[in-house]
C-alpha cells in the first residue's frame, strides 16, 4: 500500500516548514522536513559592519530567542578582544538568559506542545485547557519581566554590550519581582509532575545528545561540548567535527557529526542538556524529578516537554538565586580595546547549542561570520526520529502518521526562522 | 455581536512581532474575548479559510510565492494591518536591496542556485494596499492592542508619528546626543518603544523607523560635525528600517 | 521680605526640616547630567560645573568649592506641576449612561529646591495659562498650591543664559517662599512668604551685615557681566510680524529636525494633547460597556499632527512649524499674556540636537 | 458651576436628518443641576464626546431661547461618524459651552448680513432663531424687490454645494419672516427642481440691497470663501470692524490650555471662534499661520 503524506505548513511551530513522506510497498521512499522560510542573509550583511552591531543584527534572526544570539555573539567577540567579564556581569547575563529560557519554554510547554496531549487545535480551543494555558502565560510573563528589567523589552532587548551591559538594573527593580518568581518556582515544580504524567508515544530510541557541559553549573553561557557517545570538545574545536550540508528541499542547511564514513545526526536542546547535566541540578529539582518518576536519560523526544519543564523550574531557581545575591556593580561594563582575531562561542539557547564564529579585523569590523542555530543542527535528527517512528508504524493510517509526525516535529520546538541562518563554512 | 475575525500571517521575518502578540500575556485572553483568532499558524491548527475582518501581517516580501500570497490575503481582508519593521519597511533583510543577491547566496549556501528568492526584500505596502502600518522591531504590544481596539470601536489609532525625542523627554531622560555626543537616531525616529535605548544610555538605532517628516540630512550633518564619517552615518540608517530611512532621506533632500 | 543668613553647614538642617512635610524635588546628577528628581541634601551637585553650547552639554565635577556652582539642567518644574502624562478622568460608557470621574490622589506637597529666577518667571507664565484663563485647570492648581519654592540666586550662568535681556533673572525678585544666595562663608536667606519664614523657625539664623549685602550685590553684578548671550526685545513682536516670509525661515527649516526637544525642555511651552486611553479589558462586547481614561500628555507644535483638522493640516511644513514656535515664544505671547513666552533660560539652545539658537534666529530675521 | 474639563452626560431627544451627511440632534442634559446652570450665547460651541473615541468641537445650532439644545453635525471623521450612528435615547458627553459667540450687541439698530457656507450655517442658525424668537425684532415683508424692507435689514446669504446639501432647507420659509434670504448652489442637477441661484456665494451681491456703512456681517464657512467675501464686502464699503467671522482650527481642550487652535496669536477656543475681521486681518493672508 502506498501512502503519501504532506503537511504544507506546520502549525504551532515558529517559522515556515512542512513535511513530505512517501511510503511505497512498505518502504519509506521519501521523508523530507521541508523548510521554505525565506533566508535573510544576515551573516553576509554583517561583513564590514562594526563588531558592536553583531548583537543587534543577529538578535533579529529570531524573535523567540534573541538573547541567545546576543549571548553567543557578545561572548565570541569578547573572546577575540581578550575581555574577561566580571562575576556580576556573568551572573546578570545568566539571569537574562534564564528570562529567555522561562519565556521560551513556557510558550512551548503550555501553548504550543501542550495542546497536542489534549487533542486540541490551540491552547485556547477548549475550556478544560484554559487554566493550563493561563498558567503558561503567567510563567511566560515572568520570563519577559526579567528580560524587560535587564534589557528594556523581551523581544530584541537593547542592553547587551561588549564588556558588560549598557546599564545594569537597580537592585530594587529586581527584588520587586522576587515574590512572584518564588511563587512561580513552586508552581513550576508542580509543572514537572504535570509534564511527566502526560500520555507519550513509545518512540524511544538510541540517539546521540550533545550539549555544553560546565564544571560548576548547569550549562547556559559557558562550557565545552560533550555527547553521550564520547564527543568531548572545547567550543573552538566543535565546529571542526561538524559537517553542514544542503538538501534540495530546504532553505536551511543540515548538520551532523562527522564520523569515519558518515555524517550522523545528533540532538541538541533540553533533552540533551538534562541527560548530560542533571548532576548539576539543585537537590530540590532532582527530588522533583525522582518523585515524578522520570527516568533519565530521556530517550523519547516527545518527552522534551518534561526536560523543558525541569529546565524552566531550574531557570526560576537560578533567577531567584541570582537576584538574591545581586549587588549593582560600580560600572556596567569594562573598558577594552578592539583587536583583530577570530573566535567561536557556543551558548545554550532554549532549543540547544547556538554556535557563533566571528573574524574581526583591525578596525573592529566583522570580516566573516558563521552562525549555526540549534534547529539546523536538529533537522537531520528530526528526520531520523520520524523515520524511526514510521518504521514501527507503517501500518497506521496516513492521518495518524501525519498527526504523529507533526507532533514529533513540534516536540523539538523547532525554530524555523532561526534554522535558515546557518553559514556554510 | 459577532467577534471580528482576525488572521495573523507571516512572511519573511523573525516571528518577534507575532510573539509580541502573545506577549500581551493575560491581555491576550482579553483579546480572545473580543476577537475570533481564525488563523494564526504559530499558535493554532486552524486552517486558512474564508475572509477576515482584520488581517495582521508580519514579514517582508522576499520570494515570488509571497508576492501571490499577499494578494490573496488582501483579497480576503477588510482591513490589512502590517506589523513590524519587516512588513512595514522590508526589515533588516532589505539590506540585500543595496547589494548583490548572488554574492549573498554564495556566501551562505553550497548550492546557491536552488535557493529561490527575490533579489529584494520589500514592505507589504509595495505590493498591496495597507490600511494601517504599525512600526517597530519589534512592535510594542500596547500599540498593537490599541490598534485593534481602534479598529474595533471605529477610530484611527492614535499612535504617535512624532519623534522618539518626545517620548525620551517625557520620561525625563537626559539627551545622550547632546550630553555625550552619541549618534542617537531619536530625532528622526518614531516614538513608540518607550525610549528604551536612551534609557540604557545607548543611542537609538532606529527600530521604529523614520518619523513623519524626518530631517535625516540635517541630523547626519550634525553627526559628521561630531566626527563620524559619511559612510558611518549611512550605516546608522542601514539597519532594520534601512529601506524606509533611505527613502525618507531621498524624499527630503 | 526679610533677609537673614545661616552658616553653610546649616543648609542641611533646612532639608531635614522640609523632609517631614514635603517631597523634595531638586537637582541631582544622573548619567552625567543634572536632572530634576526627588532628592536629598547630599544629592546637590555641589562643585559641579555645567558647560552649555549650542547642542552641547558637558558636566564636570568637583571644580569648585561652592554649593551652587552649577546652573540649569534640561528639566524644569513643569515636569512636576504639569506632568508629562496625566489622567484627567476615568470614563465609563454603559447602557446606563456615561460617567466621568476624577480620581483625586492625596499627594505629599512638593518642595522645589534650587529654582532659578528664569524658572520662577516661567512659573508665573504657567499660572497665566492654567489658572487665569476661562477655565482653571484644577490639576495644576492643586499641585501648585501644594508646593513650596526654595529659590537660588544664580551666580554662575551658563553659556546659553540670556535672562538678563528679558528681565527674568538672574536674581529672583518674587514668587518664592525662600531664596538662597550663596556668598563666601554663608547662605543668605530671603523669605518670600509665611510658609518660607516658618521653615526658618528655630534655626540659628544670624543677621546680615552691610558687607555681606554688598557681597551679594557685587556677586549678582558679576553674574550679569558673565552672561554672554543677549536678545533684543525692544522691537518685539513687530519685527517678527513684519517678516512672515523671511528667507531665514526656510533656512532654519533645513536644519530643524522638528524633533520637539526645544519645546519639551522649555519651561514655558505648555502645549499638550488629550486623548482617550483604552485597554482590551476595558471593552466588553456582551454588555457593550467601554471604560478607560482620558489622558493629557505633553505635545509640541513641532508634531506634524498638531494642527491637523479633518481634511487638512494648517502647518504641514517644518518651516511653518518653526516659525510658529518662535513667533509664539517671542511675539504671540506678548499679545496673549502680556510678556514674551521666553524667559531666557537657554535650554532650547543647549538641548537642540543640531544647536539651533533662538537668539541667533531672531537676529537673522531682524536683518 | 460644573467643571468644564469634565464632560457631562446628555441624551438625544430627537434627530433630524438634514442632508446626506448632516443631521441635527437635540440634546437633553441629564443632570438637572447642570441643565439649570448651562447658559450659552449664539456662536458658542460644545465639545461633544464619544467615550473611547474622542471629542469634536461643534457649534450650538439652537438659540438660547429655544426649547431644545441642538447641534447640527456633518460627518467628517471618527467622532462625527460615531455620533451619526447614535439613536434617539442614546447618550454622549458634552463639555462647554466654549468660545465667545456672536457679538449680538453690534446688531442692535444696525443691518445684519449673515453669510454662511455649507455646515457653517450651524452657528448662524443660532443667531437666526434668536432673532426669530425675539418679538422686538422687526418682521420682514415679503416681496423684496420694490417691496418694503424691514429696518434694520436682516439678510441671509447661504451657499452650498448642491440643492441636496442645503441644511435647514425646510426652515428657510420661516426665516423669510424676518430675513431677506438668498440661496445659491455651486451646481444643480438639471433633474432637480431648483429655483434659487447657481454660482458662488460671492456673486449674489447685486440682489441684495443694504447700506454698507450701517451693516454688520456675521460669517461662517470655508476659510477661502470667507477671505474672498471679506475682500468684496470691504470694497462695497462695509467697515472691517463690522465684519465678524467664525474660524475653525484643531480643537483639543476647548479652554485655552492646549495650544492646538492658534490662529496667529489668537486662541480660537477662547478668543474666538468669532473674530472681528480687523483684529485678525494681518494674519488671514499668511500661509500656514
Ligand atoms: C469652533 C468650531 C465649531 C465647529 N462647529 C461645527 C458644527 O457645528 N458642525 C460640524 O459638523 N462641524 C463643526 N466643526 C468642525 C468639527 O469640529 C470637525 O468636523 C470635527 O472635529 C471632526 O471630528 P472627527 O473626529 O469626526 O474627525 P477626524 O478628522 O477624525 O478628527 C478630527 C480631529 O481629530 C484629530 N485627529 C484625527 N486623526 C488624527 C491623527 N491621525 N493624528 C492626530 N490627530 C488626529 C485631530 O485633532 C483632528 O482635528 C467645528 C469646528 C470648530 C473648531
Ligand atoms: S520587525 Fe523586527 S521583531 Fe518584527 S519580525 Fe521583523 S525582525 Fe522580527
Ligand atoms: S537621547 Fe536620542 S531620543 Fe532622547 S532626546 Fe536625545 S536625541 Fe532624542
Ligand atoms: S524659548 Fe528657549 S530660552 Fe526661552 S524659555 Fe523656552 S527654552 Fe528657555
Amino acid at each position: 500500500m502506498n501512502k503519501f503524506i504532506k503537511i504544507d505548513y506546520l502549525p504551532r511551530v515558529e517559522g515556515e516548514g512542512g513535511i513530505a513522506i512517501e511510503i511505497k510497498d512498505g518502504r519509506i521512499t521519501r521523508l523530507h522536513f521541508k523548510i521554505f522560510e525565506a533566508p535573510r542573509f544576515f551573516e553576509s550583511f554583517l561583513k564590514g559592519r562594526s563588531y558592536s552591531e553583531a548583537m543587534d543584527f543577529t538578535a533579529r534572526i529570531c524573535g523567540i530567542c534573541p538573547v541567545a544570539y546576543q549571548m553567543s555573539s557578545v561572548h565570541a567577540i569578547e573572546k577575540i578582544f581578550g575581555i574577561e567579564i566580571e562575576k556580576p556581569i556573568h551572573e546578570l547575563r545568566r539571569l537574562l538568559y534564564c528570562g529567555e529560557w522561562i519565556e521560551s519554554h513556557a510558550l512551548h510547554i503550555y501553548l504550543l506542545q501542550g495542546p497536542d496531549f489534549y487533542g486540541i487545535e490551540s491552547a485556547w480551543a477548549s475550556r478544560q485547557y484554559m487554566p493550563i494555558a493561563k498558567k503558561g502565560l503567567g510563567f511566560k510573563k515572568l520570563g519577559n519581566q526579567i528580560m524587560a528589567i535587564l534589557g528594556g523589552r523581551a523581544v530584541h532587548p537593547v542592553s547587551v554590550k561588549v564588556g558588560g551591559f549598557y546599564k545594569t538594573p537597580e537592585r530594587k527593580a529586581l527584588i520587586a519581582i522576587l515574590p512572584d518568581l518564588e511563587r512561580a518556582y513552586g508552581e513550576s515544580i508542580e509543572g514537572i509532575k504535570w509534564a511527566a504524567g502526560l500520555p507519550f508515544n513509545n518512540n524511544a530510541w538510541d540517539m546521540e545528545y550533545v550539549s555544553l557541559r560546565h564544571v560548576d553549573e548547569y550549562p547556559i553561557n559557558e562550557g565545552h561540548a560533550v555527547s553521550n557517545k564520547g564527543l568531548d570538545k572545547s567550543m573552538d574545536r566543535f565546529l571542526e567535527g561538524i559537517q553542514e550540508y544542503q538538501v534540495e528541499y530546504s532553505t536551511a542547511l543540515h548538520a551532523g557529526i562527522k564520523r569515519d564514513t558518515s555524517v550522523s545526526p545528533y540532538l541538541v536542546g533540553p533533552i540533551s542538556r538534562l541527560n548530560l547535566n542533571n548532576d548539576k541540578l539543585p537537590l530540590e529539582i532532582k527530588n522533583a524529578i525522582n518523585e515524578s518518576g522520570i527516568a533519565l536519560p530521556i530517550k523519547n523526544t516527545q518527552m522534551g516537554i518534561i526536560a523543558r519543564s525541569v529546565e524552566m523550574a531550574y531557570a526560576f531557581y537560578e533567577a531567584i538565586r541570582i537576584i538574591r545575591e545581586y549587588e549593582k556593580p560600580d560600572s556596567p561594563f569594562i573598558d577594552f580595546t578592539t583587536k583583530a582575531g577570530e573566535a567561536i562561542w557556543i551558548t545554550e539557547a532554549p532549543r540547544g547549542m547556538l554556535i557563533h564564529r566571528y573574524e574581526i579585523d583591525e578596525g573592529g569590523h566583522v570580516k566573516s561570520c558563521t552562525i549555526v542555530p540549534p534547529t539546523s543542527q536538529n533537522l537531520g535528527h528530526i528526520e531520523s526520529d520520524i523515520f524511526h517512528f514510521l518504521k514501527n508504524n507503517l501500518d497506521k493510517s496516513a492521518e495518524i502518521i501525519k498527526k504523529e509526525s507533526e507532533k514529533i516535529i513540534r516536540s523539538y520546538d523547532p525554530c524555523i526562522s532561526c534554522s535558515v541562518h546557518v553559514t556554510y563554512s | 455581536m459577532k467577534r471580528p475575525r482576525i488572521g495573523v500571517f507571516k512572511f519573511t521575518s523573525c516571528d518577534g512581532c507575532q510573539l509580541s502578540i502573545m506577549n500581551l500575556e493575560e491581555k491576550f485572553l482579553d483579546l480572545l474575548e473580543l476577537f475570533d483568532i481564525a488563523y494564526f499558524r504559530e499558535t493554532t491548527d486552524r486552517p486558512l479559510t474564508g475572509h477576515f475582518d482584520i488581517s495582521i501581517v508580519e514579514g517582508s516580501i522576499s520570494t515570488a510565492w509571497q508576492k501571490n500570497d499577499i494578494v490573496d490575503i488582501r483579497e480576503r481582508s477588510r482591513y490589512l494591518i502590517t506589523i513590524g519593521a519587516c512588513a512595514t519597511a522590508g526589515g533588516l533583510q532589505a539590506l540585500r536591496n543595496w547589494g548583490s543577491i548572488t554574492d549573498y547566496k554564495n556566501y551562505i549556501y553550497p548550492s546557491p542556485v536552488i535557493i529561490n528568492v527575490l533579489s529584494t526584500s520589500t514592505p507589504i505596502s509595495e505590493h498591496v494596499y495597507v490600511d494601517y502600518e504599525l512600526w517597530g522591531c519589534p512592535i510594542n504590544e500596547k500599540a498593537f492592542s490599541e490598534t485593534l481596539i481602534s479598529f474595533l470601536i471605529g477610530k484611527k489609532p492614535g499612535i504617535p508619528i512624532y519623534s522618539l525625542c518626545m517620548e525620551c523627554k517625557r520620561m525625563g531622560l537626559p539627551c545622550i546626543l547632546v550630553s555625550k555626543s552619541e549618534p542617537c537616531l531619536g530625532p528622526v525616529t518614531r516614538a513608540g518603544c518607550g525610549a528604551l535605548c536612551p534609557y540604557f544610555q545607548k543611542p537609538c538605532y532606529g527600530c521604529f523607523g523614520p518619523k513623519e517628516d524626518a530631517n535625516i540630512e540635517s541630523l547626519l550633518k550634525q553627526f559628521q560635525n561630531m566626527g563620524l564619517t559619511q559612510k558611518e552615518c549611512i550605516l546608522l540608517l542601514d539597519k532594520m528600517n534601512t529601506y524606509a530611512y533611505r527613502k525618507a532621506k531621498i524624499e527630503r533632500s | 521680605m526679610t533677609i537673614t543668613k545661616i552658616k553653610k553647614d546649616h543648609l542641611r538642617l533646612i532639608f531635614d526640616r522640609l523632609k517631614d512635610s514635603y517631597k523634595l524635588v531638586g537637582p541631582r546628577v544622573e548619567n552625567d547630567v543634572i536632572v530634576l528628581t526627588e532628592m536629598d541634601f547630599h544629592d546637590i551637585p555641589a562643585g559641579y560645573k555645567d558647560l552649555h553650547g549650542k547642542g552641547v552639554y558637558r558636566l564636570s565635577g568637583n571644580k569648585d568649592s561652592n554649593t551652587f556652582s552649577f546652573s540649569l539642567g534640561p528639566d524644569s518644574f513643569k515636569r512636576f506641576l504639569s506632568p508629562p502624562v496625566r489622567e484627567i478622568f476615568a470614563f465609563k460608557k454603559s447602557k446606563k449612561g456615561i460617567s466621568a470621574n476624577v480620581s483625586s490622589k492625596e499627594e505629599k506637597p512638593t518642595a522645589f529646591i534650587g529654582m532659578r529666577a528664569c524658572d520662577i518667571s516661567a512659573l508665573k507664565l504657567y499660572d497665566k495659562v492654567f489658572l487665569e484663563g476661562p477655565v482653571r485647570d484644577t490639576g495644576y492648581d492643586s499641585l501648585k498650591r501644594n508646593s513650596l519654592i526654595i529659590a537660588v540666586n544664580c551666580l554662575y550662568p551658563n553659556g546659553n543664559c540670556f535672562c538678563d535681556s528679558l528681565g527674568t533673572g538672574p536674581e529672583v525678585r518674587d514668587g518664592f517662599d525662600l531664596a538662597i544666595t550663596e556668598i563666601q562663608d554663608s547662605f543668605l536667606l530671603e523669605t518670600g512668604s509665611s510658609k518660607g519664614s516658618e521653615i526658618l523657625n528655630g534655626l540659628t539664623i544670624e543677621e546680615v551685615s552691610d558687607k555681606e549685602m554688598d557681597e551679594k550685590n557685587s556677586r549678582t553684578e558679576d553674574c550679569k557681566k558673565t552672561i554672554k548671550r543677549h536678545i533684543k526685545v525692544n522691537d518685539l513682536p513687530w519685527v517678527i510680524y513684519r517678516n512672515p516670509e523671511h528667507p531665514r525661515w526656510t533656512d532654519v527649516a533645513s536644519r530643524c529636525l522638528a524633533c520637539g526637544n526645544c519645546t519639551q525642555v522649555c519651561p514655558t511651552c505648555f502645549c499638550n494633547s488629550s486623548y482617550d486611553r483604552l485597554e482590551l479589558s476595558g471593552i466588553s462586547k456582551k454588555s457593550r460597556e467601554i471604560s478607560g481614561n482620558k489622558v493629557r500628555a505633553w505635545d509640541s507644535c513641532f508634531s506634524k499632527n498638531f494642527a491637523r483638522v479633518h481634511g487638512g493640516n494648517f502647518r504641514p511644513s517644518r518651516r511653518a512649524r518653526y516659525r510658529h514656535w518662535m513667533t509664539h515664544k517671542l511675539a504671540y505671547w506678548i499679545e496673549q499674556f502680556g510678556s514674551p513666552g521666553c524667559v531666557g533660560c537657554g535650554r532650547c539652545i543647549t538641548w537642540c540636537p543640531v544647536g539651533i539658537d533662538i537668539t541667533e534666529e531672531l537676529e537673522a530675521i531682524r536683518k | 458651576m460644573y467643571d468644564k474639563s469634565i464632560p457631562f452626560e446628555a441624551k438625544i431627544r430627537w434627530i433630524k436628518k438634514e442632508t446626506r451627511d448632516t443631521a441635527t440632534y437635540a440634546f437633553k442634559i441629564t443632570s438637572r443641576e447642570i441643565e439649570r446652570a448651562y447658559r450659552f450665547i449664539p456662536g458658542q460651541f460644545n465639545m461633544l464626546y464619544m467615550p473611547g473615541i474622542g471629542e469634536a468641537a461643534i457649534s450650538i445650532s439652537s438659540a438660547p431661547s429655544d426649547h431644545d439644545l441642538t447641534h447640527t453635525i456633518r460627518v467628517a471623521g471618527d467622532v462625527t461618524t460615531a455620533i451619526s450612528r447614535l439613536d434617539t435615547g442614546d447618550v454622549l458627553g458634552i463639555r462647554g459651552p466654549f468660545g465667545n459667540g456672536w457679538p449680538l450687541e453690534e446688531i442692535e439698530e444696525r443691518d445684519l448680513m449673515i453669510i454662511a457656507g455649507g455646515v457653517g450655517i450651524a452657528p448662524l442658525r443660532s443667531v437666526i432663531r434668536h432673532i426669530l424668537n425675539d418679538r422686538t425684532e422687526p418682521r420682514h415683508v415679503k416681496g423684496v424687490r420694490g417691496g418694503k424692507i424691514s429696518s434694520p435689514a436682516r439678510i441671509i446669504l447661504y451657499g452650498s454645494k448642491t440643492p441636496k446639501d442645503i441644511i435647514f432647507r425646510d426652515e428657510f420659509p420661516r426665516y423669510r419672516d424676518a430675513f431677506q434670504t438668498f440661496l445659491t448652489v455651486d451646481k444643480a442637477d438639471p433633474e432637480e427642481y431648483w429655483r434659487g441661484d447657481i454660482g458662488l456665494i460671492t456673486g449674489m451681491w447685486n440682489k441684495t440691497s443694504f447700506n454698507p456703512l450701517n451693516t454688520v456681517v456675521f460669517m461662517c464657512g470655508p476659510e477661502v470663501m470667507m477671505q474672498s467675501m471679506v475682500k468684496e464686502l470691504i470694497l462695497k464699503g462695509v467697515p472691517g470692524e463690522k465684519i465678524f467671522i467664525s474660524i475653525e482650527r484643531n480643537m483639543n481642550c476647548g479652554m485655552g490650555i492646549c495650544g492646538h487652535c492658534f490662529f496667529g496669536p489668537k486662541f480660537v477656543c477662547k478668543d474666538g471662534p468669532v473674530f472681528r475681521f480687523t483684529d485678525i486681518e494681518g494674519f488671514l493672508g499668511i500661509k500656514e499661520i
